[in-house]
């Protein structure tokens, strides 16, 4: 076997996002051994071994755009992420100029758009599952005002107020609330929400570490009311909570049906594949599910050094996991470009302390 | 130890000699990564540069991604309104931060030592939330993105090698800037660095010196904030996040404190060790420390400073062993 | 007036927790000059190591955490002796070594535990409650636990011949050798004692908050804030300053939210420091 | 109870002191005297380990000091009152005066302390003072202070009167003679040679780093007078 | 003894501004709750020495502190001819031609000689015109084979010269000298001498001198003033003050030969 494929992955590897950009990559290293197990990708006629090289975006601007020049050094033209905003708005334009396709995952505005058609999406912003997730919530739970709490950086501001607004759209009062990022004991801020009588508090853009403090504190001073945490990670912050005797009234949302069978299999086969256990953080199986499907594309393009021709092949697949099945590309009314995954997402919720089934919803392909 | 004015400007020559290179990089290649290389170092020169300008007189200061951030957005507000001319630019870039310091300086440069370097830290926190706070402004937290490329006599220097070319040739400028003010006052800011109170009882305003190191590094770090922000397009608050002063100060360290040749040799070789590290992922922040313990331990006094070491322990053979109690002040 | 005394209450916990672990971080200063950058991180590992030990060997909270503050303390001094002694004097390259070794140190964690916060909890829970104020009981140990430790730190260093040799040390390391007080044996303890004193506060504290490689960070900025605002150096004025922050980012954050009240106490602070540039407790030098 | 012999001290290319022998007998008093630069603050740092010795031997109470760290010297018990004070800033004046004493019981550092403070009631007035705001001359007795604060069996002065009013320059030899009176020994050098030479049995002159004369005070502060030492 | 205090006419700007006083106005300073000196008056005229003596911490370096601007008092007014200077800033006040030494060694420590004299030049290069006898005295102290040489390596005597000559570069008025003999052997004590009369007759310097060497004293000051706790014990001639009971017993001590 003298051929050899690689794939880049790029996110916060070290400092305090490092749960995302680690788990991002451990995804994209789980799809590349799986592959290597069987044989390898076909590329034209030969079989490719995948070679990942992981790079860490140091959650900047300029991390950003050096990950992408530095992946060109190395030819590596397909890459899985970046995963924070900040990362994303340094490497687009830069991955551009270097004919780089992508898989962002974050939940900047504009994160993929027409001026950038190599960028692709692996998961879905607040729009897409937003309002669906918002009615069910709201219905279960019978919520007339929640409050939007995060940090107040673009990781923190941008879906919060897009959150927000889906709320509020659904008829629940809801506020933002912003705080330091690095704020290590929330027993003030815990105060002011208390003040505020809400019916719930949405901690979906906060590291899950700080929001697991914010619940205990919350929890402490008696909030009677229904947590939620709409984006990846909820499980974390219930056991960081103190877990569900303590956390009675949550809801949250996972970026893929993490209760499917499908989705167990595929942990089953990280464990055993990679002899370590899956990471907690969920977007481990968007990363898997990206990889798997920029491997179609490099297989069908018959190179992984020219952008552009895999994301010619990117467009014209249909996503097909094999786990999930089929999915389709959604983007276009959102981004005005169809680039976007649309598997299925899972709510989740826990009411009066019992853990209630999960759903999966389906997000319409466009 | 003896007076090195000669071989100091020397020195600081070789390190403004050190830069052209980076000019011809753009030229001869269009490979990304060098390219990258070479506008990153140009950055991290510059924002170096503006550390510098306070060491010769003693502080440390932590303002720099503050006042890279004035200038950065200053460069950007007016290149979004239609004035992209690169000499225009710079000046915003270079008198706006430096305003600011004015009245900065008068509060903060009382302090001294660590107090200083506590202070000027605060304020990079004040100014982040500043940014946040004032989203019609600034743009809060998203920052300003597309702001575009400057131009030449109306030409855009849009291109990617130009865009490199444009970053240099402001590192450059930053670097004559700090020449310019390190020589000038030379004799002023050492005096203050080593005995303040002698300087004072000699005439030397020594507020006014001050102000004029600060303000100077405060131009010079709103030049390093405008490359950054013409280079990347955007301007955006994590750009000049508080503790990327750290890096700016391991540069000046690992390089050598005294001189801008260490300013120059620190930033590259730590830009290049940080994109080769940023490649081991997570074990990235980890292998930096390695390198800054390691560096720091072999030659306290950076790597100009040891190669200094070298050369003058070959010219004068015996050493003084021990630096004796003896002839301190008789207070 | 319920919601001013109760956070009131909150500003008195958070200065508790700020001031055990400021003292340790202006001790190290006080003494010996150096600008523990790595400070945060010896209180994270603090938290592992209690961690590791209740959680992972079974072991009760309490020898937990007393095992988990001599093991920082031993690894603080073993790390004084190793890269931090020889650079003692210049102040700036000690900041340097310290920032590499906080840099080591958060990698290591990561990979020994992942970056995702571990499930660390703390033994008691429930709080005192009474006429709509609560305090976690967990708070009042804390609160009783710092009251000791600041006990303990003050009179070693202010009220015994031993604390008076290792300030004697700082000032002028070749007259106080020659007063024979042994420099090889000073600064390691003194660094030991601040490390130990941040491996406590992260093996109380970590597990009301939240325990993941990079909590330090956080605490070492209050820790700059608190330090220059007592004076630096000064113990009781590190002390002063914790309760004076904690209570300021209490009122401003409940009043102002996150974002704003933090703006509010750092200009608070600036404001503070135009007036008394040597920090509250600071005191100023003689010129001639 | 301290023998020189044949000590060099070198700082880098500069000789300071070149095979200088001294002798200072149980319970007696040298000075050693000289111009600026002569090496005598050279020797006294030497004796108690600051600077190291190029050549020679230095003996203390019949041991042989080779080797040996200025903390342990100290703790054989000779006392060091360094040239230009160098109190510690930051210390108050009674830790000043305590900080060497961390290997004495405590009891007998208190007692020391009471002595100390009996004879300089300056040091009682001022006791949590930074030392830091002391004046010039009032540091000069801290130093002295602290330097007899475990009652060392050696005393080494470097001009302890430089910067004292004549009235202090008193008070300190009345309690130096104190000093001699317990049985200390003592070396000192002095560049006011006219008091220092009341207080001492013997002298030796110094120049460019070699001894050239010693004797009695009778007999050297003929040669000291004329060559302008006092 | 009486030209001393006769005024040189010799300095060009001292005959253009005429003779100048410098005047302190019941001037107190107090440290919290220590009161270091209260209520003192005198004045120095240009050419003119006064003599400031007194037991350790009477105060003398705090009066040296407050009238060169370093430290402000408490109370009381400081003149310089007419101008008010009271609390003016230091580096001002050394441009006005009120110019301190220090009572330790105090140079730039790390550099040369020469680059020391460079500096306090530069700094000090207001009042133009005139040589400032700066190289002869460089010559007589023999500071001047030691030009290459780092300040904190020559010998203490000459360090204390080099700090002296320095304080010369910005032409002063008025010169404020902390024990500048002390630590110095007999012979360098009459570079002192030199030094004074220097600055003196060639420059019409006032001086007012802090020292302890009662000798030196006597030879430089035609009045001195004694300073104990806070308050002026005694002024005038020395031979006339120094045999005085109080100020035998405040400062000179029994033992004194
Ligand atoms: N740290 C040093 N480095 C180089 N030379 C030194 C150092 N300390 C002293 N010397 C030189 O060594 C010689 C002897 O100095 P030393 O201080 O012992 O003399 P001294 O007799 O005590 O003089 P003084 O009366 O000024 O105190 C002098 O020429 C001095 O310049
Ligand atoms: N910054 C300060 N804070 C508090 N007290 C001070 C300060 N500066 C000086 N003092 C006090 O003021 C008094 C006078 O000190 P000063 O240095 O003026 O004395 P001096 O006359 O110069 O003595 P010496 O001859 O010993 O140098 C002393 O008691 C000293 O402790
Ligand atoms: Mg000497
Ligand atoms: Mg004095």
């Amino acid at each position: 076997q003298d051929c050899e494929i690689k794939l880049g992955t790029v996110g916060p590897m070290t400092g305090g996002g490092a749960s995302w950009g680690l788990s991002e990559k451990a995804g994209v290293e789980f799809e590349a051994a799986y592959v290597n197990a069987n044989g390898g990708v076909q590329v034209g006629n030969r079989k490719c071994k995948v070679k990942v090289v992981a790079v860490d975006g140091l959650s900047t601007v300029a991390g950003g755009a050096a990950a992408s020049n530095y992946f060109a050094s190395e030819k590596v033209f397909a890459i899985n992420g970046p995963v924070l905003s900040t990362e994303i708005t340094g490497f687009k334009p830069v991955s551009k100029r270097n004919n780089q396709v992508n898989f962002a995952t974050g939940f900047a505005k504009d994160v993929i758009g027409p001026d950038f058609p190599l960028a692709f999406h692996k998961i879905q912003s607040p729009p897409a599952w937003g309002p669906l997730v918002a009615k069910t919530a709201k219905e279960r739970f019978k919520l007339k005002s929640a409050v939007v709490l995060g940090p107040n950086d673009q990781g923190g501001t941008d879906a919060g107020t897009q959150l927000a607004k889906i709320y509020n759209d659904t008829g629940v009062k809801t506020g933002t609330e912003w705080y330091q990022r690095g704020t290590t004991n929330f027993g003030p801020i815990a105060t002011r929400i208390m003040n505020m009588n809400v019916d719930a508090v949405d901690v979906t853009t906060m590291p899950p570490g700080e929001a697991g403090i914010l619940i205990k504190q919350l929890l402490e001073a008696g909030y009677p009311g229904v947590f939620a945490r709409l984006g990846a990670g909820g499980d974390v912050v219930i056991k960081n909570s103190g877990g569900i005797e303590k956390v009675k009234n949550f809801y949250w949302f996972d970026h893929v049906p993490t209760e499917n069978p499908a989705i167990k299999k595929l942990t089953a086969d990280f464990e055993r594949l990679m002899k370590a256990p899956v990471p907690d953080n969920a977007l481990v199986f968007n990363a898997q599910l990206a990889a798997e499907t920029m491997l179609k594309a490099i297989s069908l393009a018959g190179t992984d050094q020219d952008g552009e021709k895999i994301a010619v092949e990117l467009r014209k697949l249909t996503p097909d996991s094999r786990y999930l099945g089929k999915a389709g590309w959604r983007g276009k009314g959102q981004y005005g470009i169809n680039q976007e995954f649309s598997f299925p997402v899972g709510f989740n919720y826990i009411q009066d302390g019992k853990v209630g089934a999960q759903v999966k919803l389906d997000i319409p392909a466009e | 130890m003896t007076s090195n004015r000669r071989r100091d400007f020397k020195l600081d020559l070789c390190g403004l000699a050190l830069l052209l290179p980076l000019l011809v990089v753009p030229l001869v290649t269009n490979e990304p990564f060098y390219n990258s290389l070479a506008y990153q170092a140009a950055i991290g020169v510059s924002a170096a540069m503006a550390v510098y300008v306070m060491l010769r007189m003693g502080l440390l200061s932590f303002t720099v991604p503050a006042f890279m951030a004035i200038g950065g957005y200053a460069a950007a507000m007016f290149a979004k309104a239609g004035m992209s001319e690169l000499l225009l630019l710079m000046g915003v870039a270079f008198i706006v931060p430096a305003l600011f310091a004015i009245p900065l300086g008068a509060l903060v440069l009382r302090l001294k030592g660590i107090y200083f370097i506590f202070v000027t830290f605060l304020f990079n926190e004040i100014l982040q939330l500043v940014l946040f706070e004032t989203p019609t402004l600034t743009g809060g937290s998203d920052g300003i993105p597309a702001v575009p490329a400057a131009t030449l006599f109306g030409m855009s220097l849009g291109s990617p090698s130009m865009l490199v070319v444009v970053t240099v040739s402001v590192c450059i400028v930053a670097t004559i800037c700090t020449l310019a003010v390190t020589q000038r006052f030379r004799a002023e800011f050492t005096s203050i660095e080593e005995n303040e109170t002698l300087a004072e009882s000699l005439g030397v305003a020594v507020w006014k010196y001050r102000t004029i190191g600060f303000v100077a590094s405060a131009g010079v770090s709103g030049l390093a904030g405008f490359a950054l922000v013409n280079m990347l397009a955007t301007a955006h608050p994590s750009s000049f996040a508080s503790w990327s002063v750290n890096n700016y100060i391991a540069y000046a360290f690992v390089g050598g404190r005294g001189t801008m040749l260490g300013m120059v040799v620190g930033s590259y070789l730590l830009i290049f060790m940080t994109n080769i590290f940023s490649s081991y992922a997570n074990l990235s922040a980890g292998l930096y420390g390695v390198l800054l313990l390691v560096v720091m331990m072999g030659a306290p006094n950076g790597i100009v400073g040891l190669f200094l070491k070298f050369s003058e322990r070959r010219k004068t053979r015996i050493q003084p062993t021990i630096t004796p109690v003896v002839k301190e002040g008789r207070a | 007036m319920e919601s001013i005394v109760s956070t009131g209450v909150i500003g008195v916990t958070l200065g508790t927790q700020y001031a055990l672990i400021s003292i340790g971080f202006t001790l190290i200063f006080g003494i010996m000059g150096v600008v523990n950058f790595a400070h945060g991180g010896f209180y994270v590992l603090g938290g592992y190591f209690a961690f590791s030990l209740s959680h992972s060997l079974g072991m009760p909270y309490v020898p937990a955490v007393l095992l988990a503050t001599l093991a920082t303390g031993v690894l603080g001094y073993v790390i004084e002796t190793l890269f931090v002694e020889k650079y003692v004097v210049d102040h700036l390259a000690t900041m340097l070594i310290t920032l590499g070794i906080y840099q080591i140190m958060t990698t290591g964690i990561t990979m020994a535990y992942g970056a995702e916060p571990v499930d660390f909890k703390f033994p008691i829970s429930g709080s005192l409650r009474g006429g709509g104020y609560y305090v976690p009981y967990a708070n009042l140990i804390v609160f009783a636990v710092c009251a000791a430790a600041i006990s303990a730190v003050y009179y070693l260093v202010f009220k015994t011949r031993y604390g008076i040799a290792l300030r004697a040390m700082a000032d002028d390391g070749p007259v106080a050798k020659a007063q024979g007080i042994t420099p090889a044996r000073m600064f390691p303890m003194a660094f030991a004692i601040a490390t130990a004193l941040a491996g406590l506060t992260g093996a109380l504290v970590t597990p009301m908050l939240s325990l993941e490689p990079t909590s330090g960070e956080g605490v070492l900025g209050k820790a700059f804030v608190i330090v220059i605002l007592g004076g630096l150096g000064s113990v009781s004025g590190a002390v002063l300053a914790a309760f004076i922050v904690g209570l300021v980012e209490a009122y401003t954050s409940v009043y102002f939210g996150g974002s704003l009240g933090a703006l509010a106490l750092f200009i608070l602070v600036m404001l503070i420091l135009l007036v008394r540039p040597q920090g509250l407790l600071g005191t100023v030098a003689r010129k001639a | 109870m301290l023998t020189i012999e044949n000590l060099s001290v070198r700082y880098g290319g500069i000789e300071a002191l070149n095979k200088v022998s001294i002798e200072v007998r149980q319970g007696e008093s040298v000075l050693l005297v000289g111009s600026n630069g002569a090496g005598k603050s050279s020797l006294i740092n030497a004796v108690i380990g600051l600077v190291p010795a190029a050549s020679g031997r230095i003996v203390f109470d019949g041991k042989d000091l080779a080797g040996t760290s200025c903390p342990v010297r100290a703790r054989l018990g000779i006392g060091y009152s360094p040239e230009g004070r160098r109190v510690f800033r930051s210390l108050t004046v009674t830790e000043n005066v305590l900080s060497g004493t961390l290997g004495t019981p405590m009891a007998e550092a208190k007692a020391n302390l009471e002595w100390i403070q009996d004879t300089f009631p300056l040091l009682r007035e001022r006791a949590n003072q930074p030392a830091n705001q002391l004046s010039g001359g009032q540091q000069q007795i801290v130093a002295i202070a602290r330097a007899v604060s475990t009652m060392p069996k050696l005393l080494l002065l470097d001009e302890p009167f430089l910067g004292l009013a004549p009235v202090w320059i008193g008070h300190i030899s009345d309690a130096i003679r104190e000093l001699q009176r317990r049985g200390t020994t003592i070396l000192m050098t002095e560049q006011m040679a006219r008091p220092a030479l009341k207080l001492v049995d013997r002298a030796y002159v110094i120049r460019g780093g070699e001894v050239r004369r010693s004797g009695t005070v009778d007999e050297i502060r003929d040669v000291a007078l004329a060559e302008e030492y006092l | 003894m009486s030209s001393v205090l006769a005024p040189s006419p010799v300095a060009t700007h001292t005959a253009r501004q005429g003779v100048q006083k410098l005047r302190l106005d019941g001037v107190t300073k107090q440290f919290g709750g220590l009161k270091v000196f209260d209520n003192i008056s005198f004045e120095v005229e240009q050419g003119g020495v006064l003599g400031v003596i007194g037991p350790n911490g009477a105060g003398k370096t705090t009066l040296i502190n407050v009238i060169c601007g370093m430290l402000a008092p408490t109370a009381g007014r400081i003149y310089l001819g007419d101008r008010d200077i009271t609390a003016m800033p230091f580096h001002a006040l050394a441009r006005l031609g009120v110019a301190r030494s220090f009572q330790q060694t105090n140079t730039f420590r790390s550099v040369s000689v020469e680059e020391n004299l460079f500096r306090a030049q530069r700094f000090g290069a207001v009042h133009g015109g005139g040589d400032l006898g700066i190289d002869a005295l460089l010559d007589e102290f023999g500071l001047s084979s030691h030009l290459d040489e780092p300040s904190d390596k020559l010998p203490y005597g000459l360090q204390k010269m080099l700090g002296l000559v320095m304080v010369l570069s910005a032409r002063p008025r008025f010169l404020l000298l902390d024990e500048p003999a002390a630590g110095l052997e007999r012979r360098e004590r009459t570079q002192v001498d030199r030094f004074i009369e220097h600055a003196r007759t060639k420059l019409g310097c006032g001086v007012l001198i802090v020292e302890h060497d009662m000798d030196l004293v006597k030879r430089l000051c035609p009045r001195i003033l004694v300073l104990e706790a806070g308050r002026l014990l005694a002024e005038g001639p020395p031979a006339e003050v120094l045999s005085r009971r109080e100020v035998i017993d405040a400062y000179l001590g029994a033992s004194e030969d």
